[in-house]
């Protein structure tokens, strides 16, 4: 078992990798919400992880708590969209957890994280199955307690499974029987969140 | 597209807007328009907002006898809470700040975020959710129907209340009827294109339709195959008077998308008469135009309010707003 | 296209404008709008019309302060004599009537015959040929400048003259001082789609434009590459200034061709304005919107009016009708 | 040389030929039309002429003169446009030029022609070479004189020979030399008039 810790410093190269995805990624999340939505997630997340790796870069914080309230706090101030206060009260919430710690266990941010997925599920009002991010997050941060690559798969597989299911929650869901067969692009996005953790992990 | 690059539009758009409209006070940067004589003194204030590309909403709606502010978001994308807490400080005079949200996840949740920190700041804050799309089920299934052509309905009458001097309750319980008596039902012709995709944002070859869109480019509940100017107006009427049997005579909006022309819009408006006559539902008064767009989306729909006399009342008292003008 | 036969487009439109505006009498059948108290007693009447398409154009600006009557054609097709006869009897009040004309073959040759069958009946007529076009070269080689955006400057501030009560010569002299003092330029992102013809009249791939464009669907002077809002906005301001030197501040017209969101043409304004501060030319007065379309083209047109206080005044003053409203 | 002489019958059956022509061609002269001008040109005749075949057919009038002043007429009541009034304006000249005759030869025939032409060129201020109809109406009327197969071939070299011109008149004008190249539309439809002539006149 890992007893490894993490610091700030892994928390601002975490933040830089997800802003690097996103970037990379944007055309492909926003084709997804074009087919069930609105056809702006690529464009929303680019526009609030910039933001974030910029302020980052400015002035990182001193833990890795800081630095995820710090990015919390700029998503939701940037984004806008249904994505910006869900993923802005996740890392919040989760960065608010891990508290004043200068280093944190993956178990840790596990647990952080599990407490951000919770806030999500509050203030969306979703549950895992109703085609929203959440169908990666949860599992997720889940099999986060095992290992970084545990995670980022999770969040794959949570991704995948949600294309044949019906939206119940968010744009999608005003599509009734027809946002069956499309994945959720919110699904998606988390998938990156985990892919550049897992790689941040590895330093 | 008639546009600098993809990511300055809607600053863009804002700088053209003040330079047309001295009488707004423009705030480019934080994307936030007030009309310029706010905060009036013991008025309560009305701010909307939402994402762009349904201009003149909610922008074009700022003046007196409706919105004291406005805060437009990236397009289609709903305002961040900053947003919405610096518009409210610049326009409560003290008797408090009603907020009008349309009923989408990201328009809730922000404006909620908006709310509790607007209240922090010692701002009495209410808030009127629009959710009128009779398209989307209001279910467990769903988040609920979308707010689309009655948010017009809602700003003009709780906007003319306000003017004429009405408490936060007050303002908010009519902005509230107004919701209660309020329908619409939306077609498209063809998808828009956005300025981030660069093009449609769905696939709608020219001579099929999808009946149900909402107003981000949004696909709708079916696709049909071409249909005339009535028979689109029976489905679109039938829709909205199969939710709302009015006893009153109504207010109707016949909405263009953006990309229809103002001839065919209203063509179609006199096959809405038709059918509401045809259904028995007199009608009060009438607009039709390109309020609530969706871009350069062809398109068209269908609000109806059930207005009882004081709501006709407040919505033929006078407004000054660069869409909506009459009175004074 | 939402319309029911490409036969009956210009008749549902009048009937759907009938039933969205009571203050107007529209006769459905024989195409002639005017206002409700036509005759106006003592009043000097003002007559338009020409091709449908262009809505709001013309009969959007039938109302107090504008147009008294106005006669619309089959789309892009000017109107019949006999439409403009009647129109001129309806709201002749003894006064004399001015027939505002867009400088058109087609417009030209109706209205001629028009006023000269009206003089036969004993209405003395006056007529203003409206062409500010400046793509089009004003030489024997041509049918000489087109009317577009000036035209609404012509039937407001002559319509306000008349209002005022202004004898025919004056109303006349006036409406002859906005055309030389006013200049346009047009820009098409896309075709329009005629009913007739059920789809685009040119072929514009997505990403050329057509500059120095008509208001009918007719192909430009010259076909370019994408060009940015800023550029566009250099290309229509210099052609304007060109031919027109504005002494005096300059009434704006910032118009959509139908199928460019509002949000664009705003951000269209802000380039403009820029090029406009850049050239030193003050504006006085700015209008932002769809007011002389073709049908669903994209694209926009500038037009400048080189105001001065007595024009300005008379753009001021109130207008009432349903396109434009302002001052009552 | 033909002595054969035309009554109202024969203008009944030639303006019913024109409406049954244009009715044909209404979506090549738009075609043409959408090229270099609005896209009407079609439907314009089309409305035009069916008004004027439904109204003789209603009441035929009683000589050859009075059914062209009458389809004249109504070209001006019901077309609108450029074509209008200039294709009213030619029949009804034309008409009042035959007179109250009730047979008329094809001299006759082509000297009211020719004064409706005159009448056109005046109202248009167009000259042969400007693009326009009247490059086809005049050397058509010329060659009437000769036989009603010679107009109707002059009518359509004319035709032909509008496409390398460059428009001076009427709303293909504005295209400067981008007219060029292209067919004008009005030429094309005074085709129809003269080929709808012949068959008339074969009975
Ligand atoms: N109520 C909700 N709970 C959790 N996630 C949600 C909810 N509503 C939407 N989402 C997620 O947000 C994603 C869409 O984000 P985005 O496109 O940025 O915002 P918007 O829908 O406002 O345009 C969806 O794909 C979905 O995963
Ligand atoms: N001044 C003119 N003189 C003669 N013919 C003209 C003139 N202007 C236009 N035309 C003819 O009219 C035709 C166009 O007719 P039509 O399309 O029906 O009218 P519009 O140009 O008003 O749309 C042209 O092709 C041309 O032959
Ligand atoms: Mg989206
Ligand atoms: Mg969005
Ligand atoms: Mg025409
Ligand atoms: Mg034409």
């Amino acid at each position: 078992m890992s007893t490894e810790t993490y610091g700030a410093a892994f928390a601002v190269r975490w933040m830089d990798g997800v802003a690097a995805a996103v970037e990379r990624e944007a055309g492909r999340l926003t084709d997804l919400d074009a087919a069930i939505g609105d056809a702006d997630h690529g464009a929303n997340l680019k526009r609030g992880f910039a933001a974030v790796a910029e302020a980052l870069a400015k002035e990182p914080p001193a833990t890795p708590g800081a630095v995820l309230v710090t990015a919390g706090g700029l998503l939701i101030a940037t984004v806008g969209g249904a994505s910006g206060p869900l993923y802005g009260t996740l890392l919040r919430r989760a960065g608010k957890a891990l508290g004043e710690a200068g280093e944190v266990s993956r178990a840790e941010l596990a647990d952080a994280l599990a407490a951000g997925v919770a806030a999500v599920g509050r203030l969306g009002g979703a549950v895992p199955g109703d085609k929203t991010m959440l169908d990666a997050l949860t599992p997720a941060v889940e099999a986060l307690r095992e290992s970084f690559a545990a995670a980022r798969s999770a969040a794959e597989a949570g991704a995948l499974a949600t294309v044949p299911l019906r939206a119940r929650k968010g744009r999608a869901s005003y599509l009734g029987e027809r946002s069956v067969g499309h994945r959720d692009p919110g699904a998606t996005s988390s998938v990156l969140l985990f892919a550049a953790l897992e790689e941040a992990a590895a330093g | 597209m008639l546009i600098n690059v993809p990511e300055s539009v809607v600053a863009d758009g804002l700088r053209g807007l003040a330079a047309a409209h001295p009488e707004l006070t423009v705030d480019v940067e934080q994307r936030v328009v007030v009309r310029r004589d706010a905060p009036v003194a013991g008025k309560v204030a009305l701010v909307s907002g939402g994402g762009s590309g349904h201009e003149p909403l909610h922008a074009g709606f700022v003046g007196p006898g409706m919105l004291d502010g406005a805060c437009p978001g990236e397009v289609f994308t709903s305002p961040v809470p900053t947003q919405m807490v610096r518009a409210a400080a610049a326009v409560d005079s003290g008797a408090g700040v009603l907020f009008v949200v349309k009923n989408y996840t990201g328009d809730v949740l922000n404006f909620e975020m908006a709310a509790e920190l607007a209240e922090d700041e010692g701002i009495q804050v209410a808030k009127v959710l629009v959710d009128d799309d009779v398209a989307v089920t209001d279910s467990l299934y769903t988040a609920g129907r979308r707010g689309t052509g009655a948010t017009l309905f809602v700003e003009k009458i709780a906007g003319a209340a306000a003017e004429e001097g009405a408490p936060l309750e007050r303002v908010e319980a009519l902005a509230r009827r107004v919701v209660t008596r309020s329908r619409s039902f939306g077609v498209a012709l063809s998808a828009c294109s956005t300025p981030a995709k660069g093009g449609p944002t769905f696939d709608l070859p020219p001579g099929e339709l999808e009946l149900g869109v909402g107003i981000h480019g949004e696909p709708g509940r079916e696709r049909r195959g071409m249909m005339t100017a009535g028979e689109i107006a029976e489905v679109a009427v039938d829709a909205v008077l199969d939710d709302l049997r009015p006893s009153d005579p109504v207010l109707l909006l016949v909405n263009g998308m953006g990309g229809t022309p103002l001839l065919e819009l209203y063509g179609f408006n006199a096959e809405v008469r038709r059918v509401l006559d045809a259904r028995r539902v007199p009608v009060a008064r009438t607009l039709v135009g390109n309020y609530v767009t969706s871009l350069d989306m062809a398109g068209c729909s269908v609000t109806v309010c059930a207005a009882d006399e004081e709501l006709l009342r407040l919505w033929d008292a006078p407004v000054a707003t660069p869409a909506l003008r009459w009175g004074r």
